[in-house]
């Protein structure tokens, strides 16, 4: 089948600001729009820029928005958009440097902001520390996040806020605050109930819809807000 | 999974960012106050009257000037404007990058709302009906 | 830009940030330069375990699992490095769970093992529940995990920085880096006491594969290229049976452990004619030989016979919701294949590099047979060959190789950079690497690297995949001429300085051919068939002739010089292996 | 436009009624307060107001009212329940079906008083 790829392009040595450009391609259903990518990239343009790297949704590299909505370039095919016009944006919210390459170091300076390692100072057993399949299971989803940022630039508030430390910072305090072994709850608790913290979440739902390792982001959020307030009243 | 303080310091440090939680769970709590306060005003005043034409200053006066009243619309009064203005607040946050203009915005709109409530509370206890003929 | 660093690591997979951890652990500042955030790296991508004779589920020994390593490596595997490997991955992965480490747990709180292929108890009598494993992403939560520990230790990250040229001074010390800033497209060069590389494998060679579009073996070639360092073991490069079909995104080993079945055209669970005793669970090779042989025979499946069932559809639902949910949802998405409901459609993919830098047990690497130490210089991962894996790899032992031998790298550069200094950098430290990017930037051959690089992965497929002969192996290497003539007229579009892409895999695929040299002229000077390596016109192993690692040297361009490194061989003498 | 589902309206329409509210209400406020000047001053005031463009804009905000209220209930039920978040969407509809049977009459009556006038 022919689509048309339209890809917002922006080149800083060369435009003044972004601007939309289309592409003819011939694409099979089963196609990923990372295949289109490359197919523009190899075939029609060598300037495009995008990330990727494992091309079947684990590093979470290619984030981007695709007809409207963030989602994996790799995990998006042809098929499941149901429309042979397909519009590719990279992600809000973060600046962007060339094409579909956004700036991460804001997003990941929130990551860090919330202290995203097991915080246990008593020395550890022998062997393992112990937890049971039930500990284990109550901070699992959170452990599935490959970082790919787009559940944080897909949200309203984020866009408009960047001190927001976003849903994807939250999920990580979260996957270590559930955590049976972890004890530093506490000392994430200036990050997170500080003004640019969990307290800025206005349910909107767009990180749970965009996550593309169907993580319930919204509801981990949720939690560690009751957590936080529960812990804390 | 352990918040609760246990020495003074951590007591101390957890304390200073405690307010952002504070007004989190007051908009929730004024929030299912006002639901009936609100709406109770809303169809006391525009579904029971016709507040397009009996409303005059004699019906609003009348009623003004129980005690009762006059609490009721003061909470609804107060409630609402801080929750109100808090919901401001955020909205000012989020969408005023610039700290300069966001401490210019807040100084300007949070005068207007403290004139508004001292001008509405003056008002409400001043209501004291005696009939106009 | 001009840095330095005590210890500077190439790579941010679990080999580098294990080793930089170490190192930083020992006191040395260490800096890690890496051409993909490190959370993007392909360990990230590992499924199905990390194999340690923890013996949590049941009776398991390390010296069972050096064992299998051993006969799983056809004997190749250097036996030494098997012993520490087996001991020393147990206190590694019970050190990754105090990191941090969210595995699967028993109903006693102990870590959850699973079976995988070739690991067996008692000298190969049954499978072993050995895999340490978090679900099918293991790889994934050893990647998030060493990270964490890396930025709570504060470790320098230059993210997004391609390596181009490792600097040696007058008498061969490693002294410096020389690496591409993908952002502003500046030449950085990074001093240091010692250089650690972990910069993973190259499965980007052939056509259909489970690497990372960015797995190019880019530091084998740069160090390769210089003439006077080998390369080990290319020969063996190892297919993992279950790729997603035309696709070769890999569906884990695990999904046999947990009881999943390979079946042929007529549904025969074939696997039962090749290794009688486990079945599909034998070592990779051995699967991925027999399946080719299968859709070779007219029992492929499919409408084109050119693919094998992998049938779970007799296992339990939850076992594979909990157990297995990202395979089930890549053949979902990718296949539009429901494994609860059908088998998956599957064939070999190009997977893991047995060969590359040659090491020796803390990480040195070597420059001849005689391993004389390159000062300055380690490597760990799937970039080194410390011959852990021998001819063929095991299941789950490679995560376990990052761990174990990340860290003796790690620890082996803190002490080299505490004991010796910085040297200076040559005045025109950037000037190859330079000269590199004017020369592609300014090439106007007309040559697409893209048509280049399709080619080179069709031809590695059909000519030096799983069976090899002679003739093929000769066929390719004139193919591999002719690519290397056509690179040098590539062109390329782009010729901005930010974020670069169009150049950074043009010259990837310029290390692409330099790893695709070695391997095949290393197949081809191999006259035996053992492990992954499989001569159709030697199909006995010969332990006479061949028990030795081979190592590779480029004279010239297009020409090879080999010489050989003895095997060595503690506990177990080499035997037939048959399972 | 992000193409944000039933979450991303749900808070884009509670800003903006709320945004609404507050503002409708410090007028609100004022005009009331200005009876303090006395009965002429407040009377022409309210005679000012009976143009049917302010019976409707309050109409409008009334309608904004409901709705921040209800969806508001919604928010509260998400945040302090287990399983708020699950069904967030149906909540969301709720709101609708709650608001069309609250509201309906209501608009009837406040349209009746806007247009038809007092007996
Ligand atoms: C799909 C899949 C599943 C697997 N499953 C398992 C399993 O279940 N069990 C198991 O034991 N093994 C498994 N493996 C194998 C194992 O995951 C890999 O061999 C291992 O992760 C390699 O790790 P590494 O640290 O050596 O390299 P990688 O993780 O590949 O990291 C390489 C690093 O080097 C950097 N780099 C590369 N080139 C340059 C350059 N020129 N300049 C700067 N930086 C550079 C990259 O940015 C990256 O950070 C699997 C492999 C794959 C592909
Ligand atoms: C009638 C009952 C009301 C309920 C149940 C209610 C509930 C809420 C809740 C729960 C929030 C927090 C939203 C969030 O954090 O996501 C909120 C925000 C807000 N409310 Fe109300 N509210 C009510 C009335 C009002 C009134 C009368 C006003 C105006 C004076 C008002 C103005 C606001 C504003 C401006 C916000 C901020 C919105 C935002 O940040 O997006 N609300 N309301
Ligand atoms: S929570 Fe989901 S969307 Fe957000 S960064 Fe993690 S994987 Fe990506
Ligand atoms: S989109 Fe944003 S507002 Fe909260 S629910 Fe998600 S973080
Ligand atoms: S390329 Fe890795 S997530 Fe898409």
């Amino acid at each position: 089948m022919q689509v048309t790829l339209k890809i917002l392009r922006y080149n800083p040595e060369k435009d003044a600001r972004p601007h939309w450009e289309s592409y003819r391609l011939e694409a099979e259903p089963m196609d990923r729009v990372l295949d289109l990518l490359h197919q523009v990239k190899w075939e029609k343009d060598g300037t495009l820029a995008f990330r990727k790297s494992c091309g079947h949704g684990i590093c979470g590299s290619d984030a981007m928005m695709i007809n409207g909505v963030n989602r994996l370039a790799c995990k998006t095919l042809v098929k499941d958009l149901g429309t042979d016009v397909i519009t590719v944006e990279p992600i809000r919210g973060l600046p962007v440097e060339k094409d579909l390459v956004v700036d991460m170091e804001p997003f990941f300076e929130a990551y860090r902001a919330v202290k995203p390692w097991l915080i246990n100072d008593e020395p550890p057993p022998e062997r393992e520390r112990l937890q049971s399949p039930e500990e284990r299971a109550v901070f699992d989803e959170g452990t599935k996040c490959i970082l790919c940022a787009a559940c944080t630039t897909s949200c309203p508030v984020f866009w408009v806020n960047g001190t927001y430390l976003g849903p994807s910072a939250i999920v990580q305090a979260h996957r270590f605050i559930f955590d049976s072994r972890d004890k530093g709850a506490h000392e994430r608790f200036p990050a997170l109930g500080s003004t640019g913290g969990v307290w800025r979440c206005r349910t909107a739902y767009n990180c749970t819809e965009a996550c593309p390792r169907e993580i319930p982001v919204t509801q981990l959020i949720e939690e560690v807000k009751r957590a936080i307030m529960f812990g804390q009243m | 999974m352990a918040f609760r303080a246990r020495r003074l310091e951590e007591a101390k440090r957890l304390s200073t960012s405690n307010l952002e939680l504070a007004w989190w769970v007051f908009m929730r709590v004024s929030g299912v106050m006002l639901v009936f306060l609100v709406l109770g005003h809303l169809y006391t005043r525009a579904v029971l009257f016709n507040f397009h034409h009996d409303l005059t200053y004699d019906v609003v006066a009348r009623n003004m000037s129980t005690v009762t009243w006059k609490f009721y619309n003061w909470l609804l009064l107060f409630l609402s404007i801080l929750h109100g203005t808090n919901g401001l607040r955020y909205i000012i946050d989020d969408y005023l990058p610039s700290p300069r203009a966001r401490v210019w915005v807040k100084v300007i709109v949070y005068t207007l709302v403290f004139l508004v409530v001292v001008f509405g509370t003056i008002s409400l206890w001043a209501w004291n009906y005696t009939p106009v003929r | 830009m001009a840095h330095q660093h005590d210890v500077l690591v190439i790579g941010a997979g679990g080999a580098g940030l294990t080793a930089a951890l170490y190192a930083a652990h020992r006191g040395a500042d260490v800096g890690v330069i890496s051409k993909l955030y490190p959370t993007r790296s392909h360990t990230g991508a590992a499924q199905g375990g990390i194999g340690a004779a923890l013996g949590n589920v049941e009776e398991d020994h390390w010296e069972w699992h050096m064992y299998d390593t051993v006969k799983g490596g056809d004997y190749l595997t250097d036996q030494d490095a098997a012993e520490v490997f087996a001991r020393e991955v147990i206190d590694a992965v019970i050190e990754l769970e105090h990191m941090g480490l969210p595995f699967d747990r028993l109903p006693n709180g102990k870590i959850a093992q699973r079976r995988f292929g070739g690991h067996t108890k008692e000298w190969g009598k049954a499978p072993v529940h050995r895999a340490a494993h978090a679900a099918d992403r293991t790889g994934h939560m050893i990647l998030q995990t060493l990270y964490q520990q890396s930025v709570k230790r504060g470790i320098t990250f230059y993210n997004e920085f391609h390596v181009l040229d490792v600097i040696f001074n007058e008498e061969g010390r490693a002294i410096g880096v020389v690496a591409l800033e993908f952002a502003t497209g500046e030449l950085h060069t990074f001093q240091a006491k010692a250089i650690v590389i972990a910069s993973g494998g190259f499965g980007r060679l052939f056509k259909v594969t489970s690497n990372a579009f960015t797995l190019t073996g880019d530091v084998q070639a740069i160090l390769y290229r210089k003439g006077w360092i080998p390369l080990e073991d290319m020969e063996f490069y190892q297919f993992h049976p279950t790729g997603l079909y035309r696709l070769g995104i890999l569906v884990t080993e695990g999904a046999r452990g947990e009881g999943g079945i390979l079946r042929n055209a007529q549904g025969e669970r074939f696997m039962e004619r090749y290794a009688p005793t486990i079945k599909d669970l034998a070592p990779r090779d051995m699967v991925s030989r027999a399946m080719y042989l299968e859709i070779k025979e007219g029992r492929g499946c499919g409408p084109n016979k050119d693919y094998i069932c992998l049938d779970l559809t007799h296992l339990d639902p939850e076992i594979i919701e909990k157990k297995l949910p990202d395979i089930a949802e890549f053949s979902r998405t990718y296949l539009g294949v429901d494994p609860l409901k059908e088998p998956i459609p599957v064939v070999p993919t190009a997977h893991y590099a047995m060969g590359g830098i040659p090491t020796t047990l803390d990480g040195a690497v070597i420059k001849d047979g005689q391993g004389t130490e390159i000062p300055g210089l380690f490597a760990a991962g799937e970039a080194a060959c410390v011959s852990l894996h021998g001819a063929n790899r095991l299941g789950t032992n490679s995560l376990g190789d990052l761990v174990v031998f990340g860290r003796r790298a790690g620890l082996a550069a803190a002490r080299f950079a505490q004991a010796n200094t910085f040297v200076d950098l040559p005045p025109d430290a950037t000037g190859p690497a330079r000269e590199l990017i004017e020369g592609l930037k300014g090439n106007t051959g007309g040559e697409s690297p893209f048509a280049i690089r399709k080619d080179l992965q069709e031809t590695m497929m059909e000519n030096a995949s799983v069976f090899r002969t002679e003739e093929l192996l000769e066929k390719q290497v004139g193919i591999l001429k002719d690519l290397f003539e056509r690179y040098k007229k590539v062109t390329i579009e782009d010729k901005g300085d930010r974020y670069n892409a169009d150049l950074v895999e043009a010259i990837e695929l310029g290390f692409l051919l330099d790893n695709a040299e070695a391997l095949v002229h290393s197949a081809k000077n191999r006259k035996e068939s053992r492990g992954a390596h499989a001569r159709e016109d030697y199909p006995e192993r010969d332990d006479e002739n061949w028990l030795k690692h081979t190592l590779v040297y480029r004279e010239a361009p297009g020409k090879v010089r080999f010489d050989y490194k003895p095997v060595v061989i503690t506990k177990f003498e080499p035997k037939p292996r048959v399972y | 436009m992000y193409r944000g589902r039933e979450g991303q309206w749900a808070f884009y329409l509670h800003r903006i009624s709320g945004i609404a509210i507050i503002l409708f209400l410090a007028l609100h406020v004022t005009e009331i307060s200005s009876s303090m000047f006395g009965p002429k001053w407040f009377n022409a005031l309210l005679k000012f107001e009976e143009n049917p463009i302010f019976g409707l804009g309050l109409v409008a905000v009334a309608a904004l009212v409901l709705y921040h209220a209800l969806n508001g209930l919604r928010i509260i039920l998400m945040d302090f329940t287990s399983w708020g978040v699950r069904l967030q969407r149906q909540l969301w509809y709720a709101v609708w079906v709650v608001y069309v049977v609250l509201g309906f009459p209501m608009l009837f009556i406040m349209l009746r008083h806007v247009f038809v006038g007092g007996e």
